[in-house]
């Protein structure tokens, strides 16, 4: 008798687009050609081209059921601490889609597209003055990637000055994956600067590590704890008394609008996250846009090309806007000119529309927010570094005497309607839970999240298998990682099989 | 106006909860001394001022839908996005979302992308896409990157095509900065007319990668398959940046043995936006998965038996490998990859060759007007696809300076990255263009001939 | 020892928005005042404003929500008989929102109008050409306001020839409750008059009710059994030799698109429903759009004002369209032309985006899929007139020897996911269920829809309970109506009470 | 193209099915003289034709931001509308679903009205709401039904002042063409000065209704208690017609012991769009609701113990009564109503007394300095809403065309419906308008009154 391992197709909660495909549908058809045909060439054509076919009602069904599965910023508290996840305004969604931006090409003359130009300009304007940073490049598509033109500029900056010794990055423990891999692109050392007890940098390691071979120090302020360092202006004295430059990353500006400017804490250049800050959605993982402010030393090699006026205007004349390169730029971080029409105009209403009362009650809000929820569940949940946060908290997910872990707490939040917060970063907590409320939450919300997690703390230990199955009111459960890992099946369809039938 | 929903009172009783006494009592590790600077912005707008404000500054616009005509590609291209896409990406599940760190509650996006992985490994006859990079020009730049971690940095050669898009070699070069990369093959000023059997005689057992764009930046139409060829038997990986229209109609680089294909999809349902936000595309290999940068989305199932999708591979991104990470990116272009899955699901293949053959037929119908002006001639033969290089007899920039004055953008003056092209525009057609528009541009160009 | 009852308060899925309201919360600010403040006018000011406060985030995830416990055309099938829920297209949401159409105002002078109006003058001219008629009205709102519009100017033709003696309106037992009640509108009788055995109109019956009392008749066809009366030139005719007028139900034009124009068979008059036939989306309710068509003696007592060309135009100068008056007009039927954005706009583009092809297509692929229903459903369901039908059917929902009852069976697709066909109408068929597919769903959709309604025939006899308590599967259980009728809470705010807290 | 997604293989087998041979089989009742005309109609559009073609239309008419600055309101008014009206309107599942007849799978759309009628009803002052009519006129004409159904027919008269919006006045008389009703009291050649004084002694023992507007037709802000009491005291039902936005600000017909309120509510949250959709409103007091027409919406529970909403008293309508019904009405506003529910949920209490204030101060401040001008006068005086009546003294069509030279729609020429206004203007003033588009109106007109 040989052993025989049935296998049990799974239930399909709603199939492919590939599976729902059917011969001869079409959701759109073009029009005939209105020009003589030219031949084709023949030895040059594909063979087959194995989309589906549907029709638009089958698309539109399809997706929209497909929306039903996810929750969103839309769909209630998205409490995940890093990524800013605020409400994002709707007047945005339009504004962003005006014909007179979706439709211009990025090579038209300068003449042609004065509004775009006129628009990017002041956005550099207004970020400088929020920042303190006397010059703006928009082109970075996110956060990683304004560090990693932050990175080059730092390693062009010592080049030019005929430093080629400068090989590494200081980064705290508690840094941002981003940060270290970064810098990695680049070929820098990685030197990794520990946290002390109250969550700062650690100023004798920082000390310690400082020398002619440092490029500089990366350095999220407040940093991924949501904690400011209570000696910032030390950390960025050492660095810059070894040569070393100190980029900041902006991910969480959010806590420091018109509280403070970190040009003015000692950060030469920085990245903001127009997609956290700036309330640009997240879309489901992206588009971003994450503009490089730098100090005056460093403009030289932002990348190319900037905005600028290149003709000043007069009594009568608007100023012709044009695009410049800096004189010793690191050269193009993408194709164009940036995330113009998702990041950079959604940015720009929403800044327009806070001015800078409005942008100083964001960040105070987010701050009382977080700092709300972190006193209302310090008795449940331990939370390491105990001092006033700033937008953002870490508590521990895990009790003693259960054996339950903060992915369990994550999970269980779902149930009650919340999304969980990040968890298992940073990484330097255990069991990490981090909490960032941010500014467009009511006070309504933030209780009936705190009496969640309260609840879920009691049931942590009297019913810890609750916690251990979450979620359980969702239309999906916990998903088997190690099979689709081991499997990969990373599409549905292979070049052997045609269209695939699963 | 702000969106903060905390009245003074709430305000209150949340400070009492907190032990502090306001709001500014929370912010005492900023120094004293650059606390609470002065921000010189102008006041807050309301929405309706805000929208009455950037709708002037969108007219102060000239655009390409009623304004102007166009016949700018060169990277970005004016096709028409069905209704239907848009319709999609306003779900606010959809746009609202973060990446999807929780699979229970994103299965939405996760189908999406295992849908658009699936769509665009079939569009470029590969075996695997990532959930996408920024755009082309840096997906280009991870492909380099890619085959210089499948190397572990013993081979340090870049073989590019001049006809590769300006701004993507520029981007390559910036990328590969701190790599001690070496790039060869790719002067502006060498012969454009030799095609890809040039660069077969460039490539060397240092070499890592071969990187060639299809059709081209000039819209030649080249079958790749002998240089990939030649870089396979120098062990060397081959790249081709596709453009996924032209896909549509033509041979996949796939067939051509292709190991890496990239490419903006800005074309396959995404605006123009001013040139962003789109999307870059990256397939390849199976055999090369855990190379591979950027986000993967596996089929498998939850504890309820049914099939779903999570976020797989992990271990290759920053977050759990920082410095060692297959690459930093983090955020992506989720929403585009949507949209993308989308715009290919409603043309399906009946529909994307509908657009290709479109592109194809108005742009060998421009191509044959304008060679026929006086003085003017195309400088590159067939085949192409949607675009071509006209020479025209004088400096480009002074034709299109004349074309404007007629309303229309004439095309991408080429002198700007080849020196030796001063007097010739890369014209783009697609869909979007009627006979009569291209009938305009053809008289007015023959008038500029006159002159 | 008392009784008493304890009121268990029910469950709030979703609180409403004065729920939610907060003092001091707001949506959206407006700009202070650019002018100097004039005195109010304090008697006559209102002493308070009871509405709900709440911010941006609150009111989208609270309609988002909403949303979801909505099942619409987009969610899926919904073969409502009736009431042609076919898919409407994308675009037509789009071109109905084009700044030209939304934010011009009814009264502007018409020379800054001639879009709007070349679009209604187009529409009617291509209205006219689908049914015959040579003179439409675009102005009534809906199917409901084209039956009084068109029972107006019947009876206003008929005393423009001096006969006000003629009171009864004829109309058939399965006619939709608006006929009756259009006609109840203007004072006049109805006379009911039976069906015959295969679903026609009763010749004999038809011809003994009429006589010089007969304003006309209304009659739907094909009618809501869905068949087309095999008798149709008798029936107008005969009404046509007493002296009435034959007034044509059009919510079912959707089998008739370039198969056969209704005025040709005799009709004098006709409304169209915009939001059926030409994939206006139902909206929840509304808006629709009840354009009527009559023939030329009918003309004159069209409402005012319509579209016309008032100057010809030239070679090179296009017409000038604007209003004219007919001359025995009754008037107007309301404020302005009709539901002219959303419903004639959309109207309009998916006419043009099928052309006369596309639109016999429409109607054949309509009809095709009712048949195939019904060939595939009449084993298991009885279908009392079983003919060739038209775009839709009428099945019964009842089985012997189960007291399942056509609502069970409704309710039991729920848990399915598909949307119930209409039930217990027409009202001469017992436990109807009328079943109209539309000829946008594919085979795949009404196979799986078949299989459903066969499985729960099976289910009928087999395990009644299941559908007695269907749905089960559903966000909602089965409504306590008798409570809301007598109950009757119709808002959640009440003077006496501000705003009340349920 | 079509909508279609039937193959010609699937329809074969589908018609194999059904025992028919070919599509036209299917169609063998039609009466084949008259079977399958040829329509003579434009060829079909594909969707991006349509897109353009559409556009083309739209951008041929001059509309009221950016092309022309208003003035004109007269029943229609140009009110900002937050963004997020529209994007709760876009979600598929409200806007693609028919009227709640299954509640279990439609309280989106019936909590939403059940809102809405709460809402309405708190804005009025009133205790019902239906869940809307076609618009304000048809909801007037509906008033006048009701009323003729509390009497059953024994009181046939209805009082109406002159100053009722004369497109509102014609749909009641086109109303009640079959029914036996007497309109009087709006003459509109009579003493337009009178007030509602003049209308108390028209009320008599058959008077079914009096029927006001507030503010009125000209703008004019009347207390109505004392008519209506009049009207009650004759045993007479009193109906307000009434612009919502006054009601942010203004004392409600509720407190003026109304019967009925009805009026438009597209100054809540709904575009202009040439006039329409729009939506009726209609409010009432509870001890009429079993007489009210159109549908309504009433709490109740499932029987799982959820709170849930549903159609109730349907008995009321047509489905039900057929001929007896209140009312024919079936199809209403119910997306527009949805609109409304939005529009007032995000204004709240504070944001439509703010919008209510701008539009009173701003035309307070466009008729003082109108008033000023040599020649022109107000014709009515204080206190008035948004709207006010100028004496040009001249043809006001010939005023409103030079106005027009600038751009400007200058306001309703009232001579239209009011034989002795020939030389007045109806102008309408809302938050749109900015202090600079008023002195741009007050220095064209200036220079009109020197020519
Ligand atoms: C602290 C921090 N740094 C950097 C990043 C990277 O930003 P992006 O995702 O935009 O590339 C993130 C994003 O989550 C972050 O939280
Ligand atoms: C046969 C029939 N007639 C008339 C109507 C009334 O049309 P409306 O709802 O547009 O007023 C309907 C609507 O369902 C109908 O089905």
């Amino acid at each position: 008798m040989t052993e025989t391992t049935v296998a049990v197709s799974p239930k399909i909660v709603e199939p492919t687009i590939f599976d729902l495909s059917s011969t001869g549908r079409t959701g759109v058809t073009f029009p005939e050609p209105d020009v003589p045909l030219a031949k084709l060439p023949t030895s040059l054509l594909r063979k087959d081209l194995p989309l589906p076919e549907l029709a638009e009602v089958d698309v539109i069904r399809h997706y929209t059921r497909l929306s039903t599965f996810n929750y969103g910023v839309d769909s209630g508290f998205y409490p995940l601490g890093s990524c800013t996840m605020k409400y994002n305004p709707k007047i945005n969604e339009d504004t962003c889609r005006l014909p007179g931006f979706l439709f211009t090409h990025p090579l038209q003359p300068v003449e042609t597209v004065q509004g775009n130009l006129a628009l990017m300009y002041q956005l550099q304007e207004w970020l400088q003055e929020i920042s303190g940073f006397p010059a703006i490049t928009l082109q970075p598509a996110a956060g990683a990637h304004g560090e990693f033109t932050g990175v080059l500029i730092m390693r062009a900056y010592h080049r030019a000055r005929g430093d080629a010794k400068r090989i590494k990055m200081l980064i705290p423990d508690s840094a941002h994956g981003t940060n270290p891999a970064s810098a990695g692109m680049t070929g820098l050392q990685i030197v990794q600067i520990p946290s002390d007890a109250r969550g700062n940098v650690d100023l004798e390691a920082l000390k310690a590590a400082c020398d002619d071979t440092v490029l500089g120090m990366m350095l999220t302020n407040p940093n991924t704890l949501g904690l400011f360092d209570e000696h910032i202006l030390d950390v960025t004295k050492i660095v810059h008394d070894c040569g070393g430059l100190m980029y900041g990353d902006g991910a969480n500006l959010n806590a420091l609008l018109g509280i403070v400017r970190p040009a003015e804490l000692g950060f030469d250049i920085m990245h903001f996250n127009l997609h956290k800050t700036f309330a640009v959605p997240h879309g489901g993982g992206g588009p971003g846009s994450g503009p490089v402010g730098v100090a005056a030393h460093l403009a030289d090699f932002l990348p190319a090309p900037l905005v600028d006026i290149v003709e000043e205007g007069s009594d009568d004349t608007p100023p012709l806007f044009g695009f410049v390169t800096p004189k010793q730029s690191i050269g193009r971080m993408k194709a164009f000119h940036g995330h113009f029409g998702g990041g950079m105009v959604r940015a720009f209403t929403y800044i327009a529309m806070h001015g800078p009362d409005g942008l100083k009650d964001i960040s105070q809000y987010a701050v009382l927010n977080a700092n709300y929820l972190m006193a209302r569940l310090r008795k449940a949940y331990h939370v390491p570094f105990d001092r006033t946060c700033m937008h953002e908290f870490v508590a521990e997910g895990r009790f003693e005497g259960s054996d339950v872990r903060a992915l369990d707490v994550a999970k269980r939040l779902m149930d009650y309607g919340f999304h969980p917060p990040t968890n298992y970063f940073p990484l330097i907590v255990h069991e990490a839970l981090m909490i960032e409320p941010t500014e467009t939450e009511n006070k309504d919300t933030l209780d009936a999240f705190v009496d969640a997690l309260l609840k879920i703390a009691e049931e942590a230990k009297s019913q810890p298998s609750l916690l251990h199955d979450a979620p359980l009111t969702t239309k999906f459960g916990r998903m088997d990682e190690v099979k689709a890992a081991r499997e990969l099946v990373l599409c549905c369809w292979l070049p052997e099989n045609g269209i695939a039938d699963i | 106006m702000t969106y903060i929903p905390i009245s003074a009172r709430e305000r209150d009783a949340m400070l009492a909860t907190i032990g502090a006494k306001s709001l500014d009592d929370l912010f005492r590790d900023v120094p004293a001394a650059h606390r609470f600077p002065k921000l010189d912005l102008p006041p807050a707008l309301t929405e309706m001022e805000a929208a009455a404000e950037l709708q002037d500054i969108a007219l102060s616009n000239e655009h390409t839908r009623g304004d102007l005509i166009s016949f700018l590609g060169a990277g970005s291209y004016n096709h028409y996005v069905p209704a239907a896409v848009d319709h999609v990406l306003r779900r606010g599940e959809f746009y609202t979302a973060y990446t999807p760190y929780q699979p229970e509650i994103s299965q939405g996006t996760l189908q999406a992308i295992f849908e658009y992985q699936s769509l665009m490994a079939a569009l470029t006859g590969m075996e695997v896409s990532n959930a996408s990079h920024y755009d082309g020009a840096t997906a280009a730049a991870e492909a380099v990157n890619m085959a210089f971690a499948q190397y572990r940095g013993k081979r340090r050669k870049v073989v590019i095509s001049p006809s590769v898009h300006p701004q993507y070699r520029a981007v390559v070069r910036t990328y590969i900065q701190g790599m001690g990369v070496e790039i060869v093959g790719d002067d502006p000023q060498g012969d454009l007319d030799a095609g890809p059997d040039a660069l077969e005689s460039l490539i060397d057992d240092q070499t890592m990668l071969v990187l060639v764009q299809y059709p081209d930046f000039f819209g030649r139409v080249f079958d790749y398959t002998k240089v990939i060829a030649a870089a396979h038997s120098k062990g060397a990986l081959a790249c081709v940046i596709t453009n996924p229209t032209a896909l549509g109609l033509l041979k996949t680089p796939g067939e051509m043995d292709a190991d890496i294909v990239v490419g903006d999809g800005q074309p396959l349902g995404i605006p123009m936006w001013f040139g962003g936000p789109t999307l870059g595309y990256f397939t390849t290999r199976k055999s090369y998965v855990h190379k591979m940068a950027g986000r993967l989305v596996g089929e498998t199932i939850d504890n309820r038996g049914q099939r779903a999708y999570v976020l797989t591979l992990t271990a290759r991104e920053q977050h759990i490998k920082r410095e060692r990470a297959t690459s930093n990116i983090c955020t992506n272009q989720g929403l585009l990859a949507l949209a993308s899955a989308v715009y290919l699901s409603l043309l399906g293949q009946k529909g994307l060759r509908q657009v290709a053959e479109l592109c194809y037929h108005k742009a060998h119908y421009a191509a044959q007007k304008l060679a026929a002006i006086p003085g003017m001639k195309l400088c590159f033969g067939d085949p192409f696809f949607h675009e071509f290089t006209l020479c025209l007899g004088r400096p480009a920039a002074e034709v299109n300076a004349h074309l404007l004055e007629h309303g229309i953008l004439g095309g991408y003056e080429l002198g700007q990255d080849y020196p030796g092209l001063k007097e010739h525009l890369l014209i783009a057609v697609t869909e979007m263009n009627t006979k009569e528009e291209i009938d305009t541009l053809v008289d007015a160009l023959s008038e500029a001939s006159h002159d």
